[in-house]
């Protein structure tokens, strides 16, 4: 408990450092720290990696003498490269609080990490554009609650495109920016749309090996983003999220794949608050009328077993105090806007992000969610791979066997490297 | 043509020092000049402006008809031995002498035998293979020696070429640079510091003192009726005696009086000098020791106790002081002097030499 | 005369201008740093080249903005320090170790010169791990410990640079030095290293800019609960979705870069011409 | 004086080699052993033998990766250095504004490699959507894109380097040079080029690691792009070490089997170029 | 106590070149010891291993009772003027004069009198300030000179210290040397290529060649009495004449003939020679011109046509031949000889030398 290490002389008082993934929530997170040890009187340092140098830097960090106490893993594939560094938290008051234990990673029985952020993501839009679009002559729809399926979708968005004038628009989707350090836009999360479907088809939660039956679905969404968007197909390897975010922040674009944590990022421009809407990915599936937003977590966090044991204590007295006091709740609610899977997190602790909203009203409808199964994909070097076939049929440079190949084959050869 | 002339010539250094204020002077084609001056006079860059070096500050420089103030080097046909060697450290011996002949295009075979030729004649054959810094001294001298000898050009530059050689070795190098300058027929300027190549080699002597000239003339003229009071002292080794004398005019004659001797000259016309004094300037092999000259000179004698006899084999240099006056006589190692000898001696008085006392000027002799 | 000066002049007046044509595209890309620096984010990456007018203009809010997103001054502190340090500690070391294994020569010493070469040649992640936990167990992650990380990894291509160099300066020199009683450390501080002087600028500036912009090695081996350089702090710009707050980078970049610069333009009068000349004859 | 020098080591040699050997050698020899071992951090490796590099061999990319450096290396580390010294020989003469154009050329150097890489994205694809094509769409574009980046950047750098060699010339050697008839050319070539050898030297050497270990900018202008048709080395170890979990081994030992090649290949060229070097 | 000694020393350069093969001397302490010999022939390097700069291949080399082989230059309290000056090309001439003093921490003022003190003797006050390169060759070598006469040494080397410098100063200095020596106390190893330097500067003399010493000797017993034909060779400009002769007995005493000459020379003792060849020298001098010489030494009279006359202002130097044999004679420039002259000579055969003509060695004059 923390009564007691707080009250532990200063010499076997356990310490906390917590190696933070992402660089948008450091300031709230040194914050937190701060608030703790003036508090407790333990000592909590945050340490932020860089965006991409998070893995180099914990495994610079977890093999120095002052290791991290508390990490995080982004799934069961990140799991497997740490999780001899995993403590079991299987009696700790994090997994304790879970809602579900669906968002806790677990091994031989071990609880291994512990989600701690629930995102979402899915097509967001611009209200005020459809809106428009809808009062226009002919319009294939007339609300924008009409769109329940692909059909629709790609309906809409091809009228739009090709009246693109008559809205002040430059196209009906932002940009397909496959910039590598954006196309996990595409490779990840579009791709976990066929995914989804064929785990369920087959009822599993995870795969050696995949046969694509959803591959042709995945093929018209991807043509569909391509076809009527802010640029020319063959331009998109040029383009970035950011690119994508601002067209959609601007105004210039209707839709844009993204999720909750893009709020940050596109709202104070053209796009009112208000204006902003999500609506799921149809793929044209059977029965995706039913479909909800995607949602999930990357956000595993972890405590190092081999830190020293005072020092997990306080971690793990560190942890429970984050989601159970009225300052952590406050923080990682309404600062850092994330939506926790914890149950000590009631309604007043939802943040005011208009995509959240937006998500909570899906699953409110009673829509079926689906999971973040992009974590199961094998390696980031089938996500890779995936992604260059994918531009170079973008580009016209491949062809769409390139794509299955990437997909079907990539997935068996890759899952087989990983042992 | 490549004679040389020199029209006004200013140099002006970076730092704002003028080392040569107006320098007037025509070689002639295929003439040999000896440069010589003291150190620091301006010889090296007179030397380097003729070859295109320094620039011209200002007047007019012109070899043949062709003014070359803005020629470049290349252009000049010139071959230059430097004083500091330049020579090019990653090059063998045999190539650095080759260098220009490539440059040239000259056929290999051709360019073997020169080189072969002049490595031969400056005993360099051993040391062909070796690389500038693995020779002696004397050795990378006349390296630059040869590297400028393989050459043909119209104009050779050389700038104390042999300085840091032996004797011997100099004395052969004098006579194989006098047979090149008959074979070439290319103009030569030569610095030297060393009187005997002075004397031997040139048509004409230059001597510059501040970077003004001196004199121009001949070497038997200019040792022989030296136009003043520095050129006469610095050429000639040891250095002439000089003194301060009285003009007086005796009954026969003109009479000079000064550091404890009085003599007649008659053969000098000094008007206009009477009362005055002129320095009177001797050689120091025109005061004689020896019995049978002291015979034939008996006008002038002068006594003293040597300080100090310098023994040069065949030559003793004596130095010693009649009243306050300090001599050098140089006097045959057969007269046997030694240090602290009271000796007497001999002013052959038809060598004498009279200065102008305040500007220096030679006073000339008539009749 | 005048024909001479007359072309010379002309080649000046031809070289200055293709020159001055040359550095404007040379700089351009710096030039989009600079202008970027003042946009608002959104509008750096649709229309970067344009210059900032109107409303995509920020003014300073862009370098006000990123000085306390990242906490420059500290981080500023910490990157002066260490490179100053570093580079002082380098240039000192390794002009002292190149003289000796260029006078020295035997096996050892021709040894550790190829060795030098070798880890120049070493892809840093074959050594980045085992350099963060060498470092760490000997208690080098501090501002003045990672200084002599840096004179380790960094010896290879200074040691490489001044070896080269040492070549040219005579030898006599040193010898005379030795002759008018120096030791060999009086030798090599009032001798040689005066003459290796633009070597010295040249060489400083060369690691000046590499531990000043370097980002990986004190990330791996500072303690960065305490620590942070300025290319540390810039990574933070970078969002976890790989978005990247181009305004506030752009005006951090310009700000890092403006020290380097005006060191560079101090450094340049002592890069002077010749200046072993006149000293020896051959 | 090697003599007297030689007990003087302590001083002038060890402090450079006890850093060396912490910064360098230790870390170095550590890494030679894990690339026989695998593991996820240091202090947990399990030997393995050659498996990892075993598992090399089958890699295509990184055969690819291997002749797409090769290639780069060579066109970038001929075309940088007849640039900078291009450059460096009128900067040398004591023009006007010689220092201002100094400083412009080195500048690109003090933006990091990432950040000029993203720069030089921008142009680039600016220049190429006028035809419609991206940096990414032929690797043949990834290619010269990167010569030109790194051309870009590293002539400034080298330039440095050959201004010092440039200088420590003794200018009486021009002028011996411009004596024996020598043309600006053939100064040039006899007199500048064979006494700069220890710059040239320093300059191939260095362009040549350089280009074999270029990582950066690699990154930010293509990322390998198209389908790690223009991945280069360090890229394909460093994507080895993080694309799938439990390769760190292999990227370790990818790295020592480049280390290897980039070894043989700078001694080759710094045996060559050195001989031609001489002592004043 | 200074003394210098070589024991069996030897040197062999790093290609493999040994250019001192085994080199045995004894300097005294203070002495002023002249080296001369060819160029290339060791001299520099004997210089260099004194200094501590080159290593000793093997032997020994003592300074004092000390073996100093393996002792750093500085510790040996040497002075040395560099043959290549090796001047500080980035500290002024002030500083480079300076800079040993500095390293020794004398206070301020009495390093200022003593470079003072040097630039003044050596002329170079007004360039204290410049740096090397802004210097002429002379200024340069002036300045390496002083670099080593501000010192205090117990040993002060030499190498070609005036090769850059014009007669006038070079008398000067020598003089200052001279004076140096006799207040330092020091032991002066000086290299020179000039005949007056090594002659008047030297308490002995150390003939080299290839690296072997040949003579060592005060300077005027060289002169007269050299041991071998290469030492009569060397010393000496111009060069001694050189005949091959046969030797004859006669009813008075030993005769030689040779070149068309034949002549007794009554105090040698040739016991062994009879028949055989030896080599006969005389000097130049030796050779008389003038009316009063021929008839005071009248047994030996060469006669010839004079093919070149040197006018060197006091004297000339006549080349001519006599048969086949080419000689030179020195001769007062009032003889007035000139090239084209018929001419008669004397040789002095008091001043004859005889050497082996097959090893060179001097055969010594008996009685
Ligand atoms: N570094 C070296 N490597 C090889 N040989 C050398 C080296 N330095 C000198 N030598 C050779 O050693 C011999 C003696 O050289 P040293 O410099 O002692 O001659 P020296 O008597 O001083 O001649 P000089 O009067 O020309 O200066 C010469 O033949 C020279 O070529
Ligand atoms: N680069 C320079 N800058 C300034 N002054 C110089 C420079 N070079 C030479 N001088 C000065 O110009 C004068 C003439 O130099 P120069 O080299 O022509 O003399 P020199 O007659 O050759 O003398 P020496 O016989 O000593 O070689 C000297 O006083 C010298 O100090
Ligand atoms: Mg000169
Ligand atoms: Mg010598």
């Amino acid at each position: 408990g923390r009564s007691e290490s707080s009250s532990d002389s200063a010499a076997g008082q356990g310490k906390v450092y917590y190696l933070n993934f992402k660089p948008e929530q450091k300031d709230q997170w040194e914050a937190l720290a701060k608030e703790y040890t003036r508090q407790t009187g333990v000592k909590v340092n945050v340490v932020t990696a860089a965006s991409g140098g998070y893995e180099s830097t914990l495994k610079a960090e977890i093999a120095k003498s002052d290791p991290p106490t508390l990490f995080q893993v982004n799934g069961p594939v990140g799991l497997s490269t740490w999780k001899d560094y995993c403590y079991d938290l299987s009696d700790s008051e994090v997994y304790r609080q879970l809602k579900s234990e669906e968002f806790a990673l677990e091994e031989d029985g071990q609880v291994l990490a512990v989600a701690y952020a629930i995102e979402t993501y899915g097509l967001i839009y611009n209200k005020d554009i459809l809106r428009r679009y809808c009062q226009l002559e002919g319009a294939v729809i007339s609300d924008a609650s009409q769109i329940q399926n692909f059909e629709t979708l790609k309906a809409v968005a091809e009228d739009m495109q090709s009246r693109r004038e008559e809205l002040g628009i430059e196209g009906a989707f932002a940009s397909s920016g496959m910039d590598s350090s954006s196309d996990w836009r595409f490779k990840t999360h579009l791709a976990n749309i066929p995914l989804y479907y064929e785990y369920r088809d087959e009822g599993i939660t995870s795969a050696a090996a995949v046969k694509g039956t959803y591959l042709e679905n995945f093929r018209n969404i991807w043509d569909l983003y391509l076809n009527n968007s802010t640029v020319e197909p063959s331009l998109i390897s040029s383009k970035t999220g950011d690119d994508a975010a601002s067209e959609f922040a601007l105004g210039e674009a209707c839709f844009y794949q993204n999720g909750t944590w893009a709020y940050e990022q596109i709202s104070g421009y053209e796009v009112a608050d208000e204006d902003i809407g999500m609506l799921p990915i149809y793929i044209g599936v059977e029965g995706e009328e039913d479909q909800g937003l995607v949602t999930g977590s990357e956000n595993y966090w972890c405590v190092n077993k081999k830190a020293a044991p005072q020092d997990i204590q306080a971690t793990l007295d560190f942890l429970e105090w984050v989601i159970t006091s009225d300052e952590g709740r406050q923080s990682l609610a309404q600062e850092m806007g994330f939506v926790t899977p914890f149950k000590t997190f009631g309604e007043e602790y939802t943040p005011d992000n208009p995509l959240v909203k937006a998500a909570e009203e899906y699953v409110q409808e009673g829509k079926t969610s689906i999971g973040w199964y992009f974590t199961t994909m094998p390696s980031d070097q089938w996500k890779n791979d995936l992604g260059a076939a994918m531009l170079e049929y973008a580009q016209g440079t491949g062809d769409w066997d390139k794509v299955k190949t990437a997909f079907v084959e990539g997935w068996a050869s890759e899952y087989q490297a990983r042992q | 043509m490549a004679s040389i002339r020199f029209d006004h010539v200013v140099k002006t250094y970076d730092n704002g020092v003028t080392v040569i204020p107006d320098l007037n002077l025509e070689i002639q084609d295929q003439e040999f000049v000896v440069l010589v001056g003291p150190s620091g006079c301006g010889k090296s860059t007179t030397l380097r402006m003729i070859a295109g070096l320094e620039e011209v500050s200002g007047g007019g420089l012109y070899i043949g008809e062709q003014k070359v103030n803005d020629l470049p080097p290349k252009n000049r046909n010139i071959a230059m031995v430097f004083q500091s060697y330049a020579l090019y450290p990653h090059m063998s011996v045999y190539r650095n002498m080759a260098f220009a002949l490539r440059l040239k295009k000259l056929p290999k075979e051709e360019i073997d035998r020169r080189v072969r030729e002049v490595a031969a004649q400056l005993e360099l054959e051993p040391y062909l293979k070796r690389k500038p810094r693995q020779l002696s001294g004397g050795q990378r001298q006349r390296v630059a020696l040869g590297r400028a000898m393989v050459r043909d050009p119209q104009v050779f530059l050389l700038d104390e070429p042999l300085s840091n050689l032996d004797a011997k070795l100099r004395t052969e190098m004098r006579a194989q640079i006098s047979t090149l300058h008959k074979r070439l027929s290319a103009t030569f300027v030569y610095v030297t510091h060393d009187q005997t190549e002075a004397m031997t080699m040139g048509d004409r002597i230059v001597v510059m003192k501040d970077g003004r000239i001196q004199q121009v003339d001949t070497p038997q003229a200019l040792y022989d009726r030296p136009k003043n009071r520095f050129v006469a002292g610095f050429i000639g080794s040891p250095q002439m005696n000089f003194w301060q004398t009285e003009v007086l005019r005796g009954p026969e004659g003109w009479r000079l009086r000064g550091a404890g001797l009085e003599f007649g000259v008659p053969g000098w016309q000094l008007e206009g000098y009477e009362g005055k004094n002129v320095t009177l300037g001797i050689r120091p092999e025109d005061i004689h020791a020896e019995e049978v000259m002291i015979k034939a000179h008996p006008d002038a004698l002068v006594r003293g106790k040597v300080s100090l006899a310098e023994r040069m084999g065949s030559e003793i240099y004596a130095y010693f002081a009649s009243g306050s006056q300090k001599l050098i006589a140089r006097a045959p190692a057969r007269t046997g002097i030694r240090g602290g000898d009271e000796v007497v001696m001999a002013l052959d008085l038809n060598k004498l030499h009279l200065f102008d006392a305040d500007t220096g000027e030679r006073i000339p002799r008539q009749g | 005369m005048k024909s001479r000066q007359a072309s010379k002049r002309l080649k000046n007046g031809l070289f200055l201008v293709f020159f001055s044509v040359v550095s404007l595209a040379y700089l351009m890309p710096i030039g989009i740093v600079v202008i970027n620096s003042f946009k608002r984010k959104a509008y750096i990456n649709k229309y970067p080249f344009s210059l900032p007018t109107g409303r995509d203009f920020v003014g300073l809010e862009n370098y006000r903005a990123g000085v306390e997103a990242i906490g420059f001054f500290e981080a500023f502190g910490w990157s002066l320090f260490i490179t100053v340090g570093s580079v002082s500690l380098i240039l000192l070391c390794t002009s002292m170790c190149a003289w000796y294994i260029s006078r020295v020569k035997n096996r050892w010493t021709r040894a550790f010169y190829y060795l030098c070469v070798f880890s120049m040649v070493v892809p840093f992640q074959m050594v980045m791990y085992t350099l963060s936990k060498t470092a760490d167990s000997l208690g080098l992650g501090n501002p003045l410990g990672i200084t002599v990380v840096y004179l380790g990894f960094g010896a290879g291509l200074a040691v490489f640079l001044f070896a080269g160099f040492m070549r040219s300066v005579p030898l006599e020199i040193e010898e005379a030095a030795m002759i008018d009683g120096c030791s060999p450390p009086q030798t090599f501080f009032l001798i040689v290293l005066p003459i290796l002087k633009p070597t010295m600028v040249s060489v400083g500036i060369l690691e000046t800019m590499w531990i000043w912009n370097d980002y990986l090695l004190p990330t791996l081996v500072l303690d960065q609960k305490k620590y942070k350089t300025i290319p540390m702090a810039i990574q933070y710009l970078k969002g976890g979705y790989g978005s990247i707050d181009w305004g506030l980078m752009m005006a951090m970049l310009v700000l890092a870069i403006l020290p380097v610069i005006l060191f560079y333009v101090a450094c340049q009068k002592y890069i002077i011409k010749g200046v072993a000349a006149g000293a020896v004859k051959g | 004086m090697k003599k007297t020098l030689k007990r003087w080591f302590p001083l002038f040699g060890l402090p450079t080699l006890a850093a060396f050997t912490v910064g360098f050698l230790v870390p170095f020899v550590v890494g030679l052993a894990l690339s026989f071992c695998r593991f996820t951090t240091v202090s947990d490796a399990r030997f393995v033998g050659l498996a990892n590099y075993k598992s090399i061999l089958g890699d295509g990319d990184f055969l690819h990766a291997l002749w797409f450096t090769a290639l780069f290396t060579l066109v970038s580390v001929v075309l940088i250095n007849l640039l900078a010294f291009a450059v460096a020989l009128p900067l040398t003469k004591g023009l006007r504004g010689t220092n201002l154009f100094r400083t412009v050329f080195f500048m690109p150097n003090l933006i990091g490699g990432i950040v000029l890489g993203y720069i030089w994205q921008l142009i680039f694809n600016g220049v190429l959507a006028m035809f419609g094509r991206t940096l990414t769409y032929s690797p043949v574009y990834g290619f010269w894109g990167l010569v030109i980046l790194m051309c870009w950047q590293q002539v400034g750098y080298m330039m440095i380097i050959y201004i010092a060699g440039l200088q420590s010339i003794p200018g009486e050697l021009y002028e011996a040079a411009r004596i024996d008839g020598a043309n600006p050319r053939q100064i040039l070539f006899r007199i500048t080029l064979p006494l700069s050898m220890p710059a040239i030297t320093i300059c191939t050497f260095l362009t040549l690691t350089n280009s074999f270990k270029l990582f950066d900018q690699n990154l930010a202008l293509t990322a390998g792009q198209p389908s790690n048709k223009t991945q280069m080395l360090a890229l394909n170890i460093y994507d080895t070490f993080y694309s799938r979990a439990g390769w760190e081994g292999v990227g370790q030992a990818k790295a020592v089997v480049f280390f290897v090649l980039v070894a043989g290949l700078a001694l080759i060229q710094l045996y060559i170029t050195r001989r031609r070097e001489v002592q004043q």
